[in-house]
Order: structure tokens, then sequence, then C-alpha cells
């Protein structure tokens, strides 16, 4: 038989004076079950907690209610107590007297008769509660960084540095992502590549680092601090053990393919290193391009490649990997501007570019070694227009969100051209200028003070007149149309998640919004981290985003990583659901009904009548179930359980309730 | 196929189970068979091929055949069975409740002309949805317009006229479970009312634990139920069961888009999913 | 139905409120010294999605005679995906009840967010008035075991 | 005594004066929406207007739930320190009449009384409810398509151990009945009513048999004893689906379960109908069950009914009356059944299941 011990709290006055506590209490010794009832001024204090574990002694307790605050204010509190005694911290209830009692109630005898219903609540509830015990899960201390941009690196070289081993799996044969493809960047004009390579060298020789490059995440499973990855190695037809990137190969190849890398405006080899400064610098042979694998000619590469490296019979690979934690950095892809902008062109006249592909033209190492030059005859331009929200903030076409970033490349490009070419003309047609970090207005100032015609409104129509590409708009400000005579037009295009995000968000389990931007745990206070435990998230994969916050997402998400990895073993709430295999039907109706996926159907031996059979029944994932119990109430014989909320005690607490 | 009688039907009912017994796939074909009132048929398990002729087809065949299958869910053999389109529903429903194999069964498809049983004036499915041989021509189905003309003319009551019905019926009820029993939705291996220790239900046959059971059994198979009318059939009180969980159903057709269970096997159940975009009346 | 039957009759509401929302809502209002009626008993929960209808219908089998069940905002909840459930699921039920001749104001079900404490209150005080003109329910209601009103069934129930 | 048709509810009103009179009428549930009106013959507290029907077919409810109700409180208890306690609740002191009920469900009424009362222990509550009840039993006029009482060993037209025995006058369409006191609480009831006799009558009707003859072996009991591993029992409860109807609607169940309700920390115990043929019904801790499928279940029905008492109390507990029969959701048919089992070698290694409608036609 349950010995229950009450205690009212007087919380000094704040109960006291409106809950006759000595009646609550004397009211308490009639409740089944209880053997020990009574009320002190400050029970959360040290000489209350005492009284208690006395008590404990005394009367042989094993079970504690305390009419007091809330339970969210010290339900920690009294389990801490209960812990330096031999009553099990999980065998309490808190009926909560002050806030949803004393504090909104002004009438003595009602709220006194509240008050006990609200004991006898909390003593019918704890008379079913089982000690709980929190169970330890062991930690892989090794992380996985999916996608190998900027985030992905620095995420990785932060977790590398606090020891823990990271392997970044990135689907291109070569790190880098987005901003290795950049010339400068805002608003400090430093040179991507100088301030990007030296991370990306730093990654590759770091030695926790492990780069799966041309590799893709194959499948997840498993929970925070085991999920069990299996990583599909793409096939490379490289032996990159073998290859010590001579580069001879390359130079020998005698297909050229477009460079996706220099954005279509270049061609390349079919066995290649997308950029010069690709780490690794070992090249792979494009399976499409390459003569020898598509129609089994050539082979010159075999040839004369002086270490054997080259290896057409290359097929796929799978290894199987244990981590500890998961960090989202899948990066962003331009909008496909030609498909919602068929007004601009739709991709005929090769001037009108998007600003990826500026970026490339004006970069040193890019195909023009920065000559900002045409792409359709290689002339310099002198008037240049950059159409902005192209494709963003615009919901029938687009995309409804704003890109962010635009606003500041856009006006750092027309600073770059303003620069470059001497007596050149740059007009940028815009809805509004967004410039809200530090420096961004600054720079936004300089580069109108450098001649930046900027002009309020949208452009409706850009079409070809002999040599010039005619951009028609209006200024909103002068309330007229306005026409540009243009050589070469720039398009700040909208931001989209990578390409096939779906797939990688499937895999984990974690949630899209209506964008397929991936859903942060909580927009203001969780924003690096998912609704999984254990996976994190960074970079413009949340969300566009320009690179300053892009790398302090990473740093965010890498310490989430280590406050993970930093312990051997994790401490899980005992507040889960758990099923009684022996009722389970094995219908499965809870399983969809989990937001985190923790349940699952497994085969088990069990027994059918009197006969041994194997049954498939509902089996919750320890590691992954937060305890909401939304499987409870799908589950019609009630066997899936919260423990710490079960039916049993819900039904006794509405019981004691209607008495 | 010229309009079979119902005995060239019954004689292809029979070969087929012959068929199928004399494989050694299948352990028995259920069907009907007579009793000793020729209104009146009972199922029947024909285990061998002589048995089979024992099988009868006429508009008396109302029973359901599909839940005997549950009798044994871990069969060494298939099971048989001859399955009109109710039955094919029921056969669905418990697939999708993952409490059937599809491959454990051998399902021989009858096309039903409609049988002596109230609920076969409102049948949306005479052709079977799923069988391995079919007996009869594919009728075009159509889910007829009063199937929810009961519930919209009880809907009209005052609500005390209504709680005074059901307090009228449940009054009759004895808590034998024939309805559970029969219903092919409520599958479960330990059903809830079995569960004293929990105590989510007593077993007294009193109003109070009438009530409870009805309205729990409503809303646990409100969202699955195939309305193939065995519930109200098997009643020996004569409940009319059916008005409360056709209820729900009428209100997911209402709420959440046209809805209508036992199709398939993996149509997902109104409960079991949610759109973002649902009706929300708790704002 | 409570046992006292003169015309200061004080309604029994239980309400479950989802620890994350409308539990935190609750208690800002105990912060901010709201006032509200006493006859609202909460249950806390941890998210709304666990309140099993079942326990709907046994709160008016034990005498209830209102039952409220509260939740974060549809999107809001701390699960992510729980309320839409709880939503699914008390819009049915609140239907059956009130198809079986329970008056739909007895059960109710609202989305109160942790910041919301105004929002509880008005809740809490709308809903008590409303179940006190409605007076006791008598639907549902089990013979209330009473050694001193052992047979005698409550009025109006039973014909 | 003879009294009249027309004087019955007559009677039943100077009856209902001291005792409460239950007699067999018809409750009927409108149906707003459908307009169709349900009707239920089963036996209600007799009052001022309520048409009886004597004839016709059966009751649908036994008249069992009046000596045996469906739910009875046993004791009520509180723990509340000194004040606690334990009082048994009694049924009420409260005198009642039976009256119309037939030969069958009198036998079923014989067979409770050996459950209840012999056998070393007493059941109080059911001993109590019993004294107070005074039972007119009436001879049977059209028995039902399933009614076989004549096969049990059951005269349709004497209930030797009814207080008083009514019977049509003459011919079953007679306009009075001839009623003869069996024992001293029946001359009690005819001295109530003897200012309604009209003295003379014909002699009562004793020509009602059965409709429905099946083959019963004389020792089916014992035969039945030595056949429980028989293949009989794979094939004749194959269709069964487990429900508790026929054991909740036959006149001569009477297991019952013990549950509690408990407020607070005050309570009652009150026992209910339980039924053989659920499958938790032996089910033990652990999940252990000795009947774990339907079929184990329907044969212990059916041994139960026709061999178990026999060995226990020498008669079998199945008095014919049909309801099972015609209530049965898949049809089973426990007549069917006594034929094959008659018909049946018991030792016989394998069986098919014949019908047993198709050779004998309906009479």
């Amino acid at each position: 038989m349950a010995r229950i011990g009450v205690f009212i709290c007087h919380c000094g006055t704040n109960i006291a004076s409106v809950v006759d506590v000595e009646k609550v209490a004397q009211a308490a010794k009639s409740m089944p079950g209880v053997a020990f009832a009574t009320d002190y001024k400050y029970m959360c204090s040290e000489p209350g907690q005492a009284m208690i574990k006395q008590a404990i002694e005394e009367h042989h307790l094993d079970r504690i209610v305390i009419g007091s605050c809330s339970p969210r204010m010290h339900e920690l509190t009294f389990r801490k107590m209960l812990k330096a005694t031999n009553v099990n911290p999980y065998m309490l209830e808190i009926a909560n007297l002050r806030e949803q009692c004393a504090w909104v109630h002004t009438d003595r005898a009602k709220a006194t008769e509240k008050a006990i219903n609200l004991v006898r609540m909390s003593v019918a509830k704890v008379g079913n509660n089982k000690p709980l015990h929190t169970s330890m899960i062991p930690i892989t201390k090794k992380a996985l960084v999916i996608g190998g941009g900027i985030a992905g690196i620095q995420a990785a070289l932060d977790i590398a540095d606090c020891g823990f081993d990271v392997t970044i799996v990135e689907k291109e044969p070569s790190i880098g992502g987005h901003m290795v493809m950049l010339d400068k960047t805002f608003p400090t004009m430093d040179c991507s590549a100088c301030i990007s390579t030296p991370k990306m060298v730093d990654a590759g020789a770091h030695p926790n680092i492990t780069l799966k490059t041309y590799c893709e995440v194959e499948s997840v499973s498993g929970y925070i601090g085991n999920f069990e990855v299996t990583i599909k190695e793409k096939t490379k037809f490289v032996n990159h053990d073998l290859c010590t990137g001579c580069g001879l190969c390359q130079t020998k190849c005698p297909t050229k393919v477009i460079s996706e890398f220099n954005q279509g405006m270049s061609k390349r080899p079919a066995i290649y290193i997308p950029f010069a400064q690709a780490v690794p610098s070992k090249p792979v042979i494009d399976e499409n391009a390459c003569l020898k694998l598509t129609k089994d000619k050539c082979g010159i590469c075999e040839k004369i490649c002086p270490l054997g490296a080259i290896n057409y019979k290359d097929e796929v690979r799978y290894t199987k990997e244990q981590f500890g934690a998961i960090v989202v950095a899948t990066g962003y892809e331009l909008a496909d501007w030609k498909k919602m902008y068929p007004e601009y062109g739709g991709g005929r006249y090769e001037d009108v570019i998007t600003g990826l592909q500026f970026e490339r033209l004006v970069n040193a190492s890019g195909p023009t070694e920065g000559h900002i030059v045409r792409p359709s005859d290689g002339k310099e331009p002198k008037d240049v227009v950059i159409v902005k929200c192209v494709g963003s903030r615009d919901p029938k076409k687009g995309k409804s969100y704003c890109s962010r970033a635009c606003c500041m490349y856009s006006a750092k490009h027309a600073h770059q051209i303003l620069d470059k070419i001497p007596g050149s003309r740059v007009y940028i047609f815009y809805m509004d200028v967004r410039t809200p970090g530090k420096g961004y207005e600054e720079f936004y100032d300089n580069t109108r003070r450098d001649g930046a015609q900027y002009i309020r409104g949208r452009v409706s129509k850009i079409y070809k007149e002999d040599d010039k590409l005619i951009v028609k708009g209006e200024d909103s400000l002068l309330g007229r149309p306005v026409t540009v005579e243009a050589d070469m037009v720039i398009l700040a295009t909208a931001m989209e998640p990578a390409p096939k995000i779906e797939e990688v968000v499937q895999k984990l389990g974690i949630s899209m919004d209506k964008d397929k931007w991936i859903q942060e745990a909580h927009p203001k206070l969780r924003p690096v981290e998912t609704q999984s435990a254990g996976i994190f998230l960074c970079g413009t994969c949340q969300g566009p985003k320009d690179i300053p916050d892009t790398v302090a997402q990473a740093s965010a998400a890498a310490a989430k990583v280590a406050a993970i990895l930093c312990h051997d073993e994790m401490e899980t709430s005992p507040m889960i659901s758990s099923v009684d295999q022996t009722k389970c039907s094995g219908c499965g109706f809870c399983v969809p009904t989990c937001p985190y996926k923790a349940i699952s159907l497994v085969e088990v031996p069990g027994r059918d009548g009197n006969r041994k059979v194997t049954k498939k029944v509902a089996q919750v994932n320890e590691g992954l179930c937060q305890g909401c119990g939304c499987c409870n109430a799908a589950c019609r014989t009630g066997c899936i359980d919260l423990k710490g909320f079960t039916n049993d005690q819900i039904l006794k607490e509405v019981d004691a309730l209607c008495l | 196929m010229a309009e079979l009688s119902e005995a060239m039907v019954q004689d292809l009912i029979r070969a087929e189970a012959k068929k199928a017994l004399q494989t050694g796939e299948v352990s028995c074909v259920i069907g009907w068979t007579a009793t000793r009132f020729e209104d009146r048929t009972k199922p029947y398990f024909a285990q061998t091929p002589e048995e089979c002729d024992m099988l009868i087809w006429n508009r008396y065949c109302i029973n359901g055949t599909a839940k005997f299958a549950l009798d044994d869910r871990y069969p060494d053999k298939k099971f048989g069975i001859i399955a009109r389109g109710c039955d094919t529903r029921a056969i669905n429903r418990m697939i999708h409740d993952k409490q059937l194999k599809r491959e454990n069964l051998y399902i021989i498809g009858v096309v039903c002309d409609g049988k002596e049983n109230p609920v076969c004036r409102q049948c949306a499915h005479k052709t079977p949805l799923v069988c391995d041989v079919m007996i009869g021509e594919p009728v075009q189905d159509v889910i007829p317009e009063s199937r929810f003309q009961e519930i919209e003319a009880f809907e009209k009551l005052s609500p005390d006229e209504r709680y005074a019905y059901w307090a009228k019926q449940y009054d009759k009820c004895i808590h034998c479970y024939a309805c559970r029993n029969a219903c092919p939705a409520c599958n479960c291996i330990e059903c809830y009312a079995d569960q004293y220790r929990v105590g989510w239900q007593g077993k007294a046959a009193d109003r109070e634990q009438n009530q409870i059971y009805g309205l729990t059994r409503a809303y646990h198979v409100g969202d699955r139920c195939i309305e193939c009318g065995e519930c109200e059939r098997v009643c020996p009180m004569h409940l009319p069961i059916m008005r409360q969980t056709r209820k729900m159903l009428k209100d997911i057709n209402d709420l959440f888009g046209p809805y209508e269970c036992g199709l398939s096997e993996e149509e997902t159940t109104a409960l079991g999913e949610f759109k973002t975009a649902d009706p929300d009346e708790f704002m | 139905m409570s046992i006292k039957k003169d015309n200061n009759w004080e309604p029994r509401i239980l309400a479950f409120c989802c620890n994350w929302c409308t539990y935190t809502g609750a208690d800002l209002a105990g912060l901010n010294r709201m006032k509200y009626p006493e006859n609202v008993r909460v249950i806390r929960v941890p998210c709304s999605s666990k309140v099993n209808p079942q326990f709907v219908l046994r709160a008016f089998q034990k005498g209830a005679d209102g039952v409220l069940v509260c939740g974060c905002h549809p999107g809001d909840c701390h699960y992510s995906t729980g309320n839409y459930f709880t939503r699914r699921r008390f819009m049915l039920l609140q239907r059956l009840l009130e198809y079986n001749g329970i008056d739909p104001k007895r059960f109710q079900a609202k989305w109160i967010s942790g910041s919301e404490a105004a929002k509880f209150r008005d809740t809490v005080a709308e809903v008590s008035a409303q179940i006190k003109a409605l007076g006791p329910n008598n639907k549902f209601v089990g013979a209330h075991y009473d050694n001193t009103v052992m047979e005698k069934e409550a009025e109006g129930g039973k014909d | 005594m003879i009294l009249a048709k027309k004087d019955i509810p007559k009677a039943l009103e100077i009856l209902s004066k001291e005792a409460a009179v239950y007699a067999p009428s018809i409750r009927k549930i409108e149906d707003r929406t459908t307009g169709v009106i349900q009707e239920e013959k089963i036996f209600l507290p007799f009052e001022e207007g309520t048409e009886i029907i004597l004839d016709g077919p059966n009751t649908v409810k036994p008249p069992k739930d009046l000596l045996f109700p469906n739910v009875e409180k046993m004791y009520q208890y509180k723990a509340a320190g000194e004040d606690s306690y334990i009082r048994e609740i009694l049924p009420e002191d409260e005198k009642k009449i039976l009256f119309g009920i037939r030969p069958c469900d009198m036998r079923s009424i014989e067979s409770m009384d050996k459950v209840f009362f012999t056998k070393t222990y007493v059941d109080s509550y059911y001993a109590k409810r019993r004294d107070q009840v005074t039972i007119v039993a009436i001879g049977c006029l059209q028995p039902e398509r399933t009614c076989f009482c004549d096969s049990m060993g059951i005269d349709p037209n004497q209930a030797p151990q009814a207080d008083v025995m009514m019977n049509v006058a003459g011919e079953p369409e007679g306009e009075s009945y001839v009623l003869q006191a069996q024992t001293e609480k029946g001359k009690a009831l005819l001295d109530a009513i003897s200012s309604l006799d009209q003295q003379e009558g014909a002699e009562p009707y004793q020509g009602t048999v059965c409709s429905l003859k099946i083959r019963k072996a004389e020792d089916l009991d014992k035969k039945l004893a030595g056949m429980f591993d028989h293949p009989i029992w794979d094939k004749v409860t194959k269709g069964c689906i487990g429900c508790g109807t026929c054991t909740f609607l036959c006149p001569t169940c009477y297991c019952f379960d013990i549950d509690n309700e408990n407020y607070g920390n005050e309570g009652c115990k009150y026992r209910c109908w339980d039924s053989c043929m659920f499958s938790d019904y032996t089910r033990m801790a652990g999940g252990a069950n000795p009947r774990p499928t339907k079929k184990e279940r329907l044969r212990n029905r059916y041994m139960h009914k026709l061999s178990y008492f026999n060995e226990r109390y020498g008669e079998t507990l199945c008095v014919g009356c049909g309801r099972c029969i015609a209530s049965c959701p898949s049809h089973l048919d426990i007549s069917e059944f006594i034929e094959k089992a008659t018909a049946a070698d018991p030792d016989a290694v394998s069986y098919t299941d014949v019908p047993a409608g198709t050779d004998r036609k309906e009479a």
C-alpha cells in the first residue's frame, strides 16, 4: 500500500493568505494512501526540505505530494532533494496551489476547497507513479557534416579543434561550395579565395577531419549519439590514394565539356578538378563525358598517368559509419530565373547573366582572367544594368521571401564594374535596398558615390535590338517609364535550397518549411537545432543569408555538437513512452503520429494463444522520444504509454477531480 | 458473360474452392452453408474438395467471411475466402491495420447481387476490390446519396431527444461485444475493454458502462469503418450502431474531403495524418 | 454533476492544459494576479495530443459538467506536430458528443499560447459562465455512488 | 380456478397491490428519424394499461435478470480511520410476481435454484430474491420454429415447480384459462384473485408440441464426456465469433464476475454477468489461457450445457428455449450440434460437417 506524505506550503503569505493551509493539510490526512500530512511556511527552503527528508525516515514514506507553487518552478528542486533520500525522484507530484489557486482566486472558502481538490488529484496520481530511472546512452565521439561549403568547412574546423573526429560529405569533387566561386566579398572587398581557400586547406589537412568528396549520404538510422550513416561514394575512376594531383591527365584529355563551376562560361576536360585551388586537388572522371567510358575509345589519361591511378572499372561503394551528431550544411542554389521571367529573354540573350556568372567573369581565376567582357562577343560592356529581386519577394512568379544577400552583392558588382571599366555606367533597378549588416550602409553609400545609378522600379521587359539590350522599366519615384540601352544585364536571382534537398531531409527524418528550407527547432531560441535531437543545421540550408551569418551559425552548430560529444554518455529523460509488447497488436497507428519518428515496428518473439510466434510490435527508440504522448492517444489498446503521465494516472486524476 | 443465376455462381464457387484446395496451397476455403432454416446460412470452412459441395450461394449469405481470417494470425498455409464487395473492403481494412498479410489469403471474389440485409440497399461496392479470381461481371460502383441520410435526419432532432433516444438504446444493450467481435475494424489482439487493470471500461451492462463502450468504439473505428453493417446485423438487441460509427465518417467527409474506407491497402486514415491547412475552430 | 443542488451551484469543469503553452499561460495569469472563477481544475499533460478522447468521456461519466482541452497554436507545438492531431481528434469528438446530445459548450478546445494569460482567464471565465447557465450535466453521468442516495438516479437522465 | 382472458388485466391490478407484477409485454422505442418503432418482448413491470401478451414468441431476454440481475451491488465500504465500515447490501424487501413464464424458463429457474441453493453454499442475494417471488407459469401455445423443449424432456404444457400453473381451457383459442395452484404461495395468490373465478370451464389444454423435433441420445451426456478430443469440435465450432450473445440470453447461464467501483476512499463491490465465450474469461496472470481459441470455449459451453451439469446436478442444463439459436450472429445452432453428437461415432478419426437442416426439412 502506498505511504504518501503530503506537504502544504504557505509560500510565506502567497498561498496562506487566500487558502486555509491547515484545513488543506487536515483534509489530506483522510485521502487514500496518505500516511503523513503537514504544512510549513517555506517548503522549498533548506529547513523545509530538511523537514521532508526527516518525515520520510520517520514515517517510511515512499511517495511525496507537495502543495506549493507551479511544478514548472520547483519540480527540479524537489527532485534533486529526493535524490538525497531513498525515495525515487519521480515518486513526486506537485499541486499548483499558488499560480493556479491562491493568486487567481479571492473567495477563501472556494479557494480552499479547490486547493483540497488539487491535492486530492495529486495524491491520486502519485499513488500510481512508478520509480523511473534515467538511462544513459553511449555517445560516438564523431560528427558528420553534410555539405562542404563555407558553412560545412567552418563547422567541421570548429568541431575538429575541440578534438573530435569529423567527416565532411560533399557531393562535388571538391569542397568550397559557392563562396569559392565569388571574386570579392562585401563589405570589406576581401578576395573571396584569399579567405576561403586557407580554410579549405586547413580542413583538408586537419588531422581530425576526413574529406569524403564526390560522395552522398545514402541512409541515416539510429538516434542522438548513435547515428549509423551509410555514405555512397560515387565512381571517381581515379584512385586518390595513388594520384598526386600533378594535372598531366587534364592537359591531355581531348574532350571538352561545359564547366559547371564557371557557370557554363568555359569548358573543362572529362577528367578534371573543378577549379585550380580545389581541395582535394585530385581529379575525377565525368562518366557522361569521358570517351573511354561512353564509347570505349581514347584512354589517354590511363596511358600517361605516371602512377597508374586511373581505373575505368571503378564502382559505387557504400561505407557504413557511426556518428554522434550530424550538421546539415547543404547550402543553396540560384533559382532558375529563365522559367520564372521569360520577359527577360528567358536565356536567349547570352549577355543577360546571373550574379554568379558575373562573379566568374570578374574573378581572376575565372574564364576571362578577371576581364569583365560580354559573354556573347567578348567586348567590354560600357552600360551595365543590374536587376534586383529577380524571383525574390514575388509570390506569384517566384519566391515570397527576400534572399537577403542580393542587395549587398549587387552593390558590390556595381562597385567592381565602375572600378574596372573606366567610363562605364551602371544602372540598378531596385524595390528596396536592404543593408542590415555592419559596414553595409557605408558600402552602399560608397557605391552610389562611385556613380551607380539606383532606379527605384521593376524591370518589365528586356529585349535585344541589334547590339544593345533594351531594358524597359519604370522609375516609381519620378513616376514615369524608363528605358536603358545596356551592353550587359546582371540579374540578382533568388536563392533556393540545394537540389534534391527533400531526399536528404527525408533520410534524416527532419522537416522542411513550405519553401523547402530546413525547419529549425525554434526561429529565435534554437536557430541551429532541428526537432530531432542530435541533428543540427547551419548556413543557407535553413534560409537565405550572407557569409557572416553563415559562418556565425556554423560556429554555433559546432558548439552544439561539441556540447554533446564532450560527454561519454548522455542522460535521457525517463519521461518517454514505452510499449507493453504483450498487448501490442502491431497495427502501427502510433508510428505516423510521432514527430520524431521514434517508433518502429520490430519483430519480437511473442505468444499467440499458447503458441510461440514472432510478432511484429511497436518499439520506442529511447534516444529519439521526447515524451509528447501523441502516440498514446492514437493507440486503441493503450499499450504505448508515457512514463510519468500514464493513461492510468490521468484516469485517476480525472476521477479524483470529479469526486 | 451472360447474366449469372445464383445456381451458376454457386457451382463456380464450388469449382474454384475445389481447385484451390486441390493445389494444397490453401488450408481451407470459407463460405456459407445451409442451416436448419432455409432463410439463414452459416459460415462454413471447407477443408477438403468434397466439403466444397457444402458451399452454397443465395440471397441469405449475409454473414461477413473476412474476419475469420484473424482466427489464425500466423497460418502456415493460405486462407481461402469467398468474398463479396464488403468482405474485400474488410480484407483491405485488416491488411491496412497490419493484422493480415495479403500473401496469406487466397481471395475468390464474387460480384454480389445484394442480400437479405438492410445495409445492402446502400451498398457502394458490389464488385470485389481485391481478389485472386473473380466470379461474375464487375458492376460499376456508385456511392448512394442516401449514405448519410439517416444521420442527417437524426441530427435534426433536439439534443435532449437525441440523448433520450440513445439512453433508451444503451439501456437495452446487454454488453455481449458481438458488435466488436464481428467488426473488421475492431481487430486488436487485446481490446481496451478487456483490460480491467487500467480501468478504462467496467464490465457491468448498466447504461453508464454501455454508453462509454458505445461511444469509445464509435471513436475507435470512426475513421476506419467500412460501413459493412455487420455490427447492426449481429446485435441481439437491434441497437442502431451504424448510426454512431457513420457519424464520424460524415464529419470526416465534410471536414477533410471525400472519405471512404477499405478501398485499398495503403490509404491513410483520417486520424493517422493531418494537413497544416485543416479547418480550425479552436482559435 | 455536483452534489449541491441549490441555486449558487458551482459547475465542476476540467481543463487538460498542455505543459509548454497553456499551463505556462495559466501560471503567467497567476503571476499577473489575474482573477477567474474557481470551478476550473487544471490537469497538466505534456502535449495536448496526449489527451485521449476517452479521458473526456471518463470526465463526463464521473460527473464533470464541462471539459476544456487547451494547447499551443498549431505550428507552435513544442513537439512540432502534436496539436495538428489534437485538432482533428477533438473536432470529430465534439461533433460526436453533440450528436449524442451533449451541448457543444460543455466540451470545448482552445489554443492558448504561453504568453496569452489574458486569453486563458477570459476563456475560463467565459466557459464557466456558459456552463453555469446550462446547469448540471445529467447526460452520460454514471450513478454517482453516494451512500445516502444509493439507488435514486439523477433526474432527467433516466426516465 | 377459471379466469377469463379479459379479466387478466383486472387480476394483475389486484395482484400488483401487494407485489410488483412482471409480465411479458412489448417495450417500444419510437425512432423519429426513420419512423420505425422498435418492439421487443421482455418482462416489464405491470402498470395500468400495459398490454400483456401471453402467447406468441417467447421473450427476447429470459426472466433470469429478475432473480439474478445483470448488475448486483454486494457490499459497500469506506476507509476513513475509525468510522470505516463494510456493509452488505441485500436486495430490498420487495415481493414480486412473475406472471406468464413458459415451462422452459421455469425449468431454467429450477436449474438456477440447484446451483445457488444446493451443494453446501446458499447464495444470500439469489435466495432473498427467490423467496420473494411467486411464479405463475403458462402453458406454451405457439412454440417458435427454434423451440425444442420437448426434445429435452420438458412438457410445454406443464411446469411442476411453478407456484401456479395456467393453461388455456378447452381448445387453444379458448376464452379462459384454468389456474391450478401447485404450492402454498400459489394458493395464496389464487385466493387473492378468487373474486374473478368463473367456476366452470373446460379441461386445461395439454396438446402443445414443439415443431422442431431433434434426435437426442438418452445418454448424450455420458457420450459427450468421452468425446472431448473428438474431431467434431474442429468443425462445429468454426463459425463462432466468440461474443457473449448466447450466454447472456441463455436462461440457465449463471456465470458472474466481481468488480468494484471506488469513489475516493469509499466504494462498492458488485457482481455482473460474465461469459465463458469471452477470450479473457479463463486468461490467467502472465497471459496463459487454458482455453485460448474459440474452439475450446464453444466446446466448453456445449459440454457444460449437455454433460458437465449432468455429472454435478444430474440434469441437462439446456432447456431448449432456442434463444441462442435465434440470436446467434453466425446462426450456429445447439440443436444441430445435439443431433450431430448423437449421430457421431465416438471414436471416429475424421469428421465432415453435414448441415443438419438438409435432411430434415422444417416440420
